[in-house]
């Protein structure tokens, strides 16, 4: 099969810059016009181990992870063991020349290519920069216009002062100059003319969409894969009017959410699983005192600290029914950056209108992974904001005997806030209560305020998007995913209709309260499902609630992503 | 200025006759007036436990939380709606024990709120085991040989970790009580209140006449509440055999509050803050990622 | 309808003796060779309110709660206001002769009984024995033989010296002795022969069985309804070696348990579902450091505090799912006291078997309820203790190369305890890990490992016991139920065969692993399930695990435990 | 004796090249068999973190736990197995930040562990964001603005609640670790051991010169390890503007420890308690049901 696009793999070890080298290409390429999947693998440690970066890119739209590997950047002798088995037919390793590989294990159809990095990098000032040189041979070995990259560089170093920048500018140029007399790869990558692009990665784009839908304050103890939520969120604190606490727990985060929610802040707590479950008893008080709070669930694979710096989707029952008791709660599990950015605005909105706690399921591939997306779909300046029942000033000033837990039609009731008048005080508490707020134990009212409370998801229900139907509407085949793995799914689709296997993908996003129209959208055909966890968690959800045929499963949990392949692979199977 | 009625409603506190917890009810009725504050410029946060039914039994804006989580529940609340008044009320094992850990570091931060506990070295509402602040050898269903933890030191803890203003009083002593009570209102940051309070069901060994046999006052023996070392050397005095001071064993205005330093704050309460900004800003941050 | 049991009721405020005079009244009758069911009903309070005690005894078998008074006890005015639509034809309200009742609402077919119950108490030293003397009033009314009281204060009031036996004997002497003189209940109560029997609530009996199975370590953080599990250990503690930390929190708690039970003692964790929440993050290591654990979970409403001392199903789902990450766990629900001494020897056992985590669900109302229970049917001397794969010092000693978590065939790698040997050194590690325990983060061992931890629910689901089937085989109705309506559900079969409906009940007692034959035993017929929550969690499981139909359901989430009535209207609605 | 190597297994650490991680790691191989101890007759407890990954780099029985839980771990192990020596090693988030209330709580109970605090004052394995013990200022992607949080004082803690072992040593000075780790080891109660850790990737404003600078022994300067007041005094020092005492701040043996008090455990380790008891204790429980 031909295929235009290219993939680009550095390995080091963590502290050797493969991130900063990963991002930095992919920024370049995204400001190419060119489509980029850049997906890094680390290890749960801060220097040393093998870290790598995938950069995928292509002049068409792509969408997921492959296995294959065009160009290598070595920056370890390690890098080429591990990765060997991956290169191209026609792929080049490019390494530091002083390495000692003997090169004996390469097959004749894959080139090494001994390059002067460190000596590039050494004669304009430190070893440091030879990452900085391996990325200009591989841009050098296809061809790609260099003041891309010199732009990245630029940007990335201008703050550490202009003759770093130089020193790294030089580096590319040395680097390019040399491989341009050396060697190049068979196929060119160009610059293309095409609507603007950003390059984020899910957090970012969550913690865009975020800040954009008013979220005031955020509080959270730092967790992978989450934790680049909350520095996103910090980072802009100041400029933006947010309040970000660093709790001294996950305990406290979600309590100090609560209280800032109550008080009328639009408030976020991102976490993962484990930090999640500290939070889950203040969960049921939100969902006690039906305080809007928007949870960011990041994924990695447990039990406990399991594998802290890799992927699954093990914790879809986890957000569904921790915390005691019964109240509705919402789950989203947004499949792209774009899809986060969007969650962010309609959980901010969802919570807020019917009182309840809005939790967006992403995991560590989502939340680190880098793509390429249309700056149009990010409508940063003029989202909806709905607050829902919150009582206006004057509203307020109307108000006759306030009653917080007014038992209404919808079960959700007028909110106001505390400290807006002397006419609303009242109590919030997570013992039963009646409609003023106050403490009862009255059977009836208990009864009563469980049923308004829970009645509440027939209004949310009506929130829920249905799943993405892609690929051949009407074929045999349909695979059902969530969240993260769409991009891979999209490409398995398009790849066996173009082999003449008619499949289709649906695709949910809103999880929970299950979307009604799923069950017409997904026909009569058996599917099967696609999910990182072992127990099937969101097949299970699937049957029960559309009572549909599952004719099979694929699962991955090894703690990496799904490739296109490794779907491909399983289908055969 | 309001009047302890403003603060009064119509329900009937499920407190035991006798219990300690009228006498703090009736002092925070007379206390919060007296700092100059109304129903609707209080937010009163408390926990789970006897004590902690306080906000049910007032008139007055209330959250009752979790047990052990009243403090973090008001920092997000007194974060985001700052010039509001922010008290704790809550019990010793709500406070000190559960919530030890948002204790310390509440203090440290220095977080402007008044955290009201009602020590009755017990746990009342599930009915009688010791607490963390509980006598060694106290028989109870949780120890029936007698405690064997030491108990928690808590003023002392607040002193070791910078705490601005630490106090203690008896719920016999109302006017005492009014006085700390209404100092700690008025304090710049944390203010520490711990209040002795019998348990009449669940703590007889420390009944009322038990505590006035111990209880003196440190203005009175010529403590000086900006010495900090002098505080800590009051604050080891008890628990212990011996005596138990009350009043401000230690204050000082001169460290910022947390909330004074939190920049998003500038611009006034966040509550209040529009959810939208200025058009412009929002391109920058599509160009961060470009 | 003849019936041939009697409901007595106690009314008054916390602090009254309410309690006391209950269970004093449940043991009496279970002495006296009757069948008792006695259920207490208390606010979240210590003094005041309205508490009540509903006493039901029959010399035929009894197993739930029913609407129906006979005798009422009113220690104050508010108790006949509040039971007199309870009140039976030919019911008597025994109060003090002092009240201002009017007694103008009392319909004709119910007798106000005027006693003088202060004054006896009072004449015999306190008004505190106001209850005893009505106690011996009620039995007075019923003729019932006085000694079995007088035996229940001598063991009751014994550590308080020989004053306030012979005080309380001699209240009970007088007022008796009045009531012979002033009126009687239409029907007799009289002592039976009968197999030997104890009264004892679900805690104490899941205590009991607990302590019998050789648990050495309790943590826990007093939380309403599993407190008095806690308590009982505690009390039992110095004589039986047990260890037992009232710990700073339940997360204490869990991690305290995971410690000793690392260290190789049978260690359990009783809480409510706020606490729960709490121990998640700590089950979830257990789950990946395969340590063994019993929780016991006691429901109650929730979300947050809800209604602290009363009753609910509403935490299967939490039992179910929470704890990040996927591991194999086990659920029971006792629905009896017998049923749950039972489930704790099973679940130590279980727990060391498969090196998991046993979580044993009650809920208020078996927790608290009274139960008369035959003797034989606790094997508290000889239990079965199966530690499972934990090797003998022997075993030990032949060791060579000990690999904590071996890879086998079931999923179980053989469990030396840490100190035992120098042979025998090893980590164990919340990280994924190798088989001698160490971190890795190897793809392919990482899947080996989280196949095995999730091979062991097939060795687990062999221990599941089959349901309950009750009442006629082959009705066209079927009820399920899981844990502690099992009484109430009873009674409904017999009177629904009684009447000519032919029904029967399916009775989960063991939840997940899904009991196999579950299946086969509800047939195919549409069922209708009976629970605590709005959610119909069971039911939705139920579905999920067998495919079956249910046609209704009847949920009670007023915080009140289902009564035999309550079905009956439920299923005549 | 057991000797260095015996504690040695074949796993390299994955800590930074220069990580002060690396000098702890050294003292224990060596502090260990100087306490008399063997990788069989020692439980090292830790959390989460880059220094709680030591159980992994020695031969020794490990329990590698969660952020913030190693004490409680290691209490309830110390309660079933107390013949074992039990050493808890974590980082200064996980100890004083997330286990801050086991902390307080271990503390006062005096159960015999040794509590072992990498303190970097920064958390390492996430990153890079500021800890309770930074220093104020302190610029983190959490505290881009510096932190406002003022640094926990964790031996003033500790000391405040009757700690009856508290001492601090510096990662470059060896001898020292190894002299205070001995002691804590064969202390008879719950030792709390702060370690000056120098992490050379996210907080180099602390790096190994910075605390060079600042180290002094006190037991150089007239310390007196039996005088709580003094202790308490030099423990306020640090965090602060000043010097930074290393040694044993303060040392008691008069307290009984926990365990020494468990009724339970008079009969010998709970692990080897027989789980069946004499036939004749079984009909009782069935007795006071009946
Ligand atoms: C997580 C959790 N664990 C346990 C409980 C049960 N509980 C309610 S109040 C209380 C203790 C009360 O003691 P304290 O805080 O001293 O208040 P007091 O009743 O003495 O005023 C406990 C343990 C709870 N509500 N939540
Ligand atoms: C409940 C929970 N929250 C967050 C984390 C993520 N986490 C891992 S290590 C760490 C902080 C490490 O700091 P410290 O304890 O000081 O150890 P260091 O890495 O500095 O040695 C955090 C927040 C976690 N593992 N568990
Ligand atoms: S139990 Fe104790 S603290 Fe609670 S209300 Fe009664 S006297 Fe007060
Ligand atoms: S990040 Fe800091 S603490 Fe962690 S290994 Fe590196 S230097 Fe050590
Ligand atoms: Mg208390
Ligand atoms: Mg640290």
């Amino acid at each position: 099969m031909t295929h235009t696009d290219f993939v680009f793999r550095i390995g080091g070890e963590a502290g050797q810059g493969v991130e900063s080298s990963g991002a930095g290409f992919a920024t370049a390429f995204t400001r190419a016009g060119l489509h980029v999947v850049a997906v890094p693998d680390y290890y749960s440690r801060i220097r040393g181990g093998h870290n790598f970066f995938s950069i995928r890119v292509s002049p068409e739209p792509i969408y997921g992870l492959i296995e294959r590997v065009d160009i290598l950047i070595a920056l370890t002798d390690e890098t080429i063991e591990r990765h060997l088995e991956a290169m191209a037919e026609g792929g080049i390793i490019i390494l530091d020349d002083q390495s000692q590989v003997s090169g004996e294990s390469i097959p004749a159809s894959v080139t090494l290519l001994r390059a002067p990095l460190n000596e590039i990098a050494e004669k304009h000032g430190a070893a440091v920069m030879a990452n900085t040189a391996a990325v200009a041979v591989a841009a050098g070995l296809v061809d790609f216009d260099l003041d891309y990259l010199k732009g990245v560089v630029r940007d990335n170093f201008g703050s550490k002062g202009e003759a770093i920048v130089d020193a790294n500018l030089a580096v590319l140029t040395d680097a390019y100059q040399w491989v341009k007399e050396q060697a190049s790869f068979g196929r060119t990558l160009k610059p293309q003319e095409s609507p603007k692009r950003i390059a984020c990665n899910g957090n970012e784009a969550f913690a865009m969409g975020a800040l954009t839908a008013g979220c005031k304050f955020v509080a959270a103890y730092p967790m992978t894969p989450a934790t680049s939520v909350f520095e996103y969120m910090c980072k802009h604190a100041a400029k933006w009017g947010i309040a970000t606490k660093h709790a001294e727990s996950e305990i406290a985060a979600i309590n100090m959410c609560i209280g800032a929610a109550h008080a009328g802040a639009r408030a976020m707590a991102p976490t993962s699983g484990g930090g999640f479950d500290l939070m889950t008893e203040g969960l049921s008080l939100a969902g006690m005192t039906e305080t809007p709070l928007v949870i960011y669930l990041a994924q990695r694979p447990g039990p406990a600290t399991g594998l802290a710096t890799r992927t699954a989707q093990t914790d879809l029952n986890l957000a569904m029914y921790a915390g005691h008791g019964e109240f509705p709660r919402v789950i989203m599990a947004p499949g792209t950056p774009e899809q986060a950015f969007d969650c962010a605005h309609r959980a901010f909105n969802i919570a807020e209108k019917y009182q309840c706690q809005v939790i967006v399921l992403s995991d560590q591939y989502l939340a680190s992974s880098i793509f390429s997306q249309d700056r149009s779909a990010f409508n940063v300046t003029s989202p909806i904001i709905d607050r829902g029942k919150l009582l206006s000033a004057e509203e307020v000033e109307a108000t006759d005997e306030y009653k917080r837990y007014a038992l209404t039609e919808d079960g959700v009731s007028p909110r106001a806030l505390p400290g807006s008048s002397p006419k609303t005080v009242y109590l919030a508490t997570g013992n039963e209560h009646r409609e003023d707020g106050h403490i009862t134990e009255d059977a009836s009212l208990a009864e009563a305020m469980t049923l308004k409370r829970n009645k509440k998801l027939e209004g949310i229900a009506t929130e829920m998007q249905a799943p993405t139907l892609y690929g051949d509407p009407d074929a045999e085949l349909t695979l059902v995913g969530w969240g993260s793995t769409c991009g891979a799914l999209v490409e398995v689709v398009d790849i066996l209709n173009a082999k003449g296997k008619a499949t289709r993908l649906v695709h949910f996003c809103d999880i929970w309260p299950f979307p009604a129209n799923a069950r017409k959208i997904l026909g009569d055909k058996a599917v099967i499902v696609v999910e990182q966890n072992v127990h099937g968690q969101f097949e299970t959800l699937l049957k029960q609630a559309t009572g549909i045929t599952v004719k099979g499963h694929i699962h991955r949990v090894d703690g990496r992503p799904f490739t296109v392949e490794y779907i491909l692979r399983e289908l055969e199977a | 200025m309001a009047t302890a009625k403003d603060f009064s409603n119509d329900i009937r506190p499920t407190w035991c006759p006798g219990c300690g917890d009228y006498g703090i009810w009736n002092a925070l009725k007379r206390a919060l007036p007296e700092a100059g504050l109304e129903p609707h410029t209080v937010m009163m946060v408390t926990g789970i436990g006897c004590g902690s039914k306080m906000n049910d039994y007032l008139h007055i804006n209330g959250l009752h939380t979790l047990h052990g989580r009243a403090l973090p529940v008001a920092t997000g609340y007194k974060l985001a709606h700052h010039d509001m008044t922010v008290v704790c009320v809550h019990g010793d094992g709500d406070g000190y024990g559960m919530g030890g850990n948002h204790f310390l570091h509440a203090v440290r931060r220095n977080i402007g709120l008044v955290d009201i506990v009602e020590n009755n070295h017990v746990y009342g509402l599930t009915k009688g085991q010791y607490s963390p602040t509980s006598r060694p050898g106290f028989v109870t269903k949780t120890s029936p040989e007698g405690t064997i933890d030491r108990p928690e030191n808590s003023l002392a803890l607040a002193l070791s970790q910078g705490a601005t203003f630490v106090a203690r009083t008896f719920t016999l002593d109302l006017k005492h009580m009014i006085a700390v009570m209404v100092a700690a209102m008025n304090h710049r940051g944390y203010a520490l209140v711990d209040v002795m309070q019998p348990c009449v069901s669940f703590n007889r060994g420390m009944d009322y006449d038990w505590y006035k046999d111990r209880v003196y006052k440190v203005d009175e023996e010529g403590h000086d509440p900006k010495d900090r070392m002098m505080a800590m050397a009051r604050a080891w005095e008890f628990p212990g055999e011996g005596r138990i001071p009350i009043g401000i064993l230690y204050q000082t205005e001169d460290i910022p509050t947390y909330e004074e330093q939190v920049p998003a704050l500038e611009r006034g309460p966040l509550w209040q803050q529009p959810l939208r900004e200025d058009p412009a800003k929002y391109k920058a941050l599509l160009d961060e990622l470009s």
